[in-house]
């Protein structure tokens, strides 16, 4: 990522401002091999600032991206997310959720011993675009799916 | 005493050869064994939160209903009627005359199923459950199937004097019309009050709700 | 409106008839998505996590007299786990009692261990107790997946025990009316999306019997059956059904012998 | 530190894929407990995964992650016999590393 260094310092000012605990500062970055959790981006409460954070001015729409996910989920605290990118030079596939309060759920790198093909699964607030952002070559694409979640029995 | 004896013989009969487990009936319903029944409740539960033990402690009608096959049977005919009786006649109706109250927060309750557990408060508002069991707006994807799809209800049934009675008598005690129906009797037993069961008529019978649109 | 009123009804007809397809293809395009999620959701059940540590816990020394439970007898003699499931609840000559998976743990946590098993007992669900307890049903659980359920008839406390547990689940009670029957007594029905087991079938008992345990995935938590039940007869709004009562075995057996011959798929993945 | 993760690696045609459960609550932050006190968030916050040694994939989530997360990927290469590690290091600087054998 480019714009790294200037993540960092808005990733210190923000976990001092917040009275993070230091051991998330201290114990946690040394850590991290590739790079520093985008906390800017995990924290954008829209999916325009969480993109703005990872550093994407400009995505445009592929069908080389696919996400294979059920249209619709019994319950919105697991729904699981298979992306895939066939767009050469894939470096990174991420995974937002249009609606949640955090909208960013996930950044994979992927590496040059890895495919561009990862499972995971989100948790949904409600019926939402479910947004993966894919990175080649410098590049951002994305590709987006609705998935309708519906209320659960008895109590609710 | 021959009878019994005959069932024993049959019954014998009927071990004999390699059956599934419990091929045979045996008494089990209200009447077999009821002294051990009641031990098995007293000593397998105990109260929790607004919960106490006299929920245990059936009504008439819940224990004429507790036997599927007798209640259900044939010569039950006239049970079943009185039953359905005593219930109409402890209907309470609108204090003030006025069957419909508020479509919109009809819905509200009829979305929630809260209310009366022993995990909820005692101050907690009480939900109809109405979604669990039926259809009521086309546009909800969950409901259930319990009950019978209420969609279009007040197209079809109207507003006549009749229409708001009997469907007064099915949500206040739906064992007013049907004595074993698995719904429950929402003002009778004081699941919900007076304006919310106004507010489920609106639900039910304006034509602007969305159960009629 | 001066259109005849034949013609009004035929398009009302129509209009009936048209909407209602349109319903129900909604339905089945609803019906597939779910399909879809479910078995999503198969491949990778969280449940094994908690497998694992019911294994642990039944593997190592605990309690005042320090022993671990392997030697456990579970109805298929001592230490022996495979299997051991799917014949249960049953008959125990040493408790005189019929017992499930989990009372059955209790038991030996008391006497192997010398463990104070009231505390497990009274621990509300979500303790570090229960933790446990669910945890070594699930275990024990999943060493009977793909195994026949075959809960033993000999007995005639298992018979009386079956005679009861068919009585609990047609008795209503409190505000609302409720019996297990009211919802687990009818073919094809849902509450919301969520379809109900016609538990007196042996289609439907298999379906409740064989799938809990199960890792719940609307709060991320492992569930037992006693955790099930208890669960069912809150929503019911009856007292709380104590850990390992008879009513709780009651309940099992009734559901276990009417389920036999099922395989057992424990443990389960559940909305 | 936290339960041991569950991890499946099976090799196939010069591709591994790895399935991962973790055993973690990942609070959003967002909830409160019954007395209406927020309860703090506290999720995985990176993942990372070797290949016999050789880092092959990281991965940085938020508390959208479902409770004890499931991850499955592929990796170029590998073999039966070869070693998958997994470690992930949580919001409260906890981490966790476990090992699964390539079948």
């Amino acid at each position: 990522m480019t714009d790294q260094p200037l993540n960092r310092r808005g990733f210190l000012a923000r976990a001092a401002s917040l009275g993070l605990t230091t051991a998330l500062v201290t114990t946690l970055a040394p850590r991290l091999a590739f790079a520093e959790w985008n906390k800017a981006a995990f924290e954008g409460k829209t999916p325009a600032d969480a993109l703005k954070s990872l550093g994407v001015a400009d995505a445009k729409e592929s069908a080389d991206i696919q996400i294979l996910a059920s249209d619709i989920a019994e319950n919105g605290a697991v729904v699981p997310v298979q992306a895939v990118s066939k767009i050469p030079g894939t470096t990174q596939i991420s995974v937002l959720i249009e609606k949640n309060p955090s909208p960013l759920a996930a950044v994979f790198e992927i590496g040059p011993d890895m495919l561009p093909d990862v499972t995971t699964r989100v948790k949904m607030g409600q019926t939402s675009n479910v947004v993966v952002l894919v990175q080649a070559g410098g590049k951002h694409f994305t590709a987006t799916k609705e998935i309708k979640v519906t209320l659960g029995g008895c109590g609710g | 005493m021959t009878t019994n004896l005959r069932i024993a013989a049959l019954s014998a009969l009927l071990f004999a050869a390699p059956l599934p487990a419990f091929a045979a009936e045996s008494a089990w319903g209200p009447g077999a064994d009821d002294a051990a029944f009641e031990a098995m409740l007293k000593s397998g539960f105990r109260e929790k939160g607004i919960v106490k033990l006299d929920r245990l402690k059936q009504d008439a009608t819940q224990a004429f209903c507790s036997d599927p096959i007798k209640s259900n049977a044939k010569d039950a005919a006239k049970a079943r009627a009185e039953i359905e009786a005593a219930n109409l006649a402890a209907v309470k109706w609108p204090s003030d005359g006025k069957f419909l109250g508020d479509f919109k927060a009809g819905e509200k309750i009829a979305q929630s199923g809260r209310g009366l557990t022993s995990t909820d408060k005692a101050d907690q508002v009480n939900g109809g459950n109405c979604y669990n069991c039926h259809q009521i707006d086309k546009a909800e994807i969950s409901y259930g199937t319990i009950g019978p799809s209420l969609v279009g209800y007040g197209k079809l049934k109207g507003t006549s004097e009749e229409a708001l009675k009997t469907t007064w008598a099915r949500i206040w005690n739906s064992k007013s019309s049907n004595a074993c129906s698995n719904m429950p009797r929402a003002g009778h037993m004081g699941i919900l009050g007076e304006q919310q069961v106004k507010d489920l008529m609106a639900l039910l019978l304006d034509p602007n709700s969305p159960v009629n649109k | 409106m001066t259109a005849h009123p034949r013609a009004g009804l035929a398009t009302l007809l129509l209009v009936a008839a048209v909407s209602a397809g349109v319903a129900r293809a909604e339905s089945d395009a609803t019906i597939e998505g779910i399909e879809k999620y479910r078995e999503a959701l198969r491949d990778g059940n969280p449940a094994e996590l908690f497998e694992a540590q019911g294994e642990e816990l039944w593997k190592k020394p605990a309690g005042p007299k320090s022993v671990s439970l392997e030697t456990c007898d579970l109805g298929m003699g001592p230490g022996v786990v495979a299997g051991a499931y799917a014949h249960l609840p049953r008959y125990f000559a040493d408790t005189d009692k019929v017992q499930d998976a989990e009372s059955r743990i209790l038991t030996c946590m008391a006497t192997l261990q010398g463990v104070d098993v009231k505390k497990y007992v009274d621990a509300r669900w979500t303790s570090p107790e229960k933790d446990e307890l669910v945890a070594l049903a699930t275990y024990v659980s999943g060493q009977s997946k793909g195994v026949k359920v075959a809960a033993s008839a000999t007995h005639p406390k298992e018979r009386a025990m079956f005679d009861l547990g068919k009585r609990m689940f047609y008795f209503q009670g409190g505000p609302h009316d409720f019996s297990c029957a009211t919802c687990h007594g009818q073919e094809g029905a849902r509450i919301r999306l969520q379809d109900l087991p016609n538990i007196p079938t042996q289609k439907g008992a298999a379906a409740g019997w064989t799938s809990w345990p199960a890792y719940r995935v609307s709060s991320g938590q492992m569930w037992s059956m006693q955790w099930r039940l208890a669960d069912c007869f809150r929503q019911q709004r009856f007292p709380e059904p104590i850990y390992g009562s008879d009513v709780t075995v009651a309940l099992s057996m009734f559901m276990a012998a009417t389920a036999n011959g099922a395989t057992m798929d424990t443990p389960g993945i559940k909305r | 530190m936290g339960n041991p993760m569950k991890i499946r690696a099976t090799a196939k045609d010069g591709v591994t894929e790895v399935k991962v459960l973790m055993s973690h609550e990942m609070e959003t932050g967002f909830r409160k407990d019954s007395s209406g006190n927020p309860i703090p968030a506290w999720f995985i916050a990176e993942v990372t995964a070797k290949l016999d040694g050789k880092d092959v994939m990281k991965a940085q989530w938020g508390p959208s992650i479902s409770k004890n997360p499931y991850l499955s990927f592929k990796i170029k290469g590998g073999a039966a016999g070869g070693k998958v590690a997994i470690t992930w290091v949580d919001s409260k600087g906890d981490s966790r590393t476990d090992q699964a054998t390539i079948a």
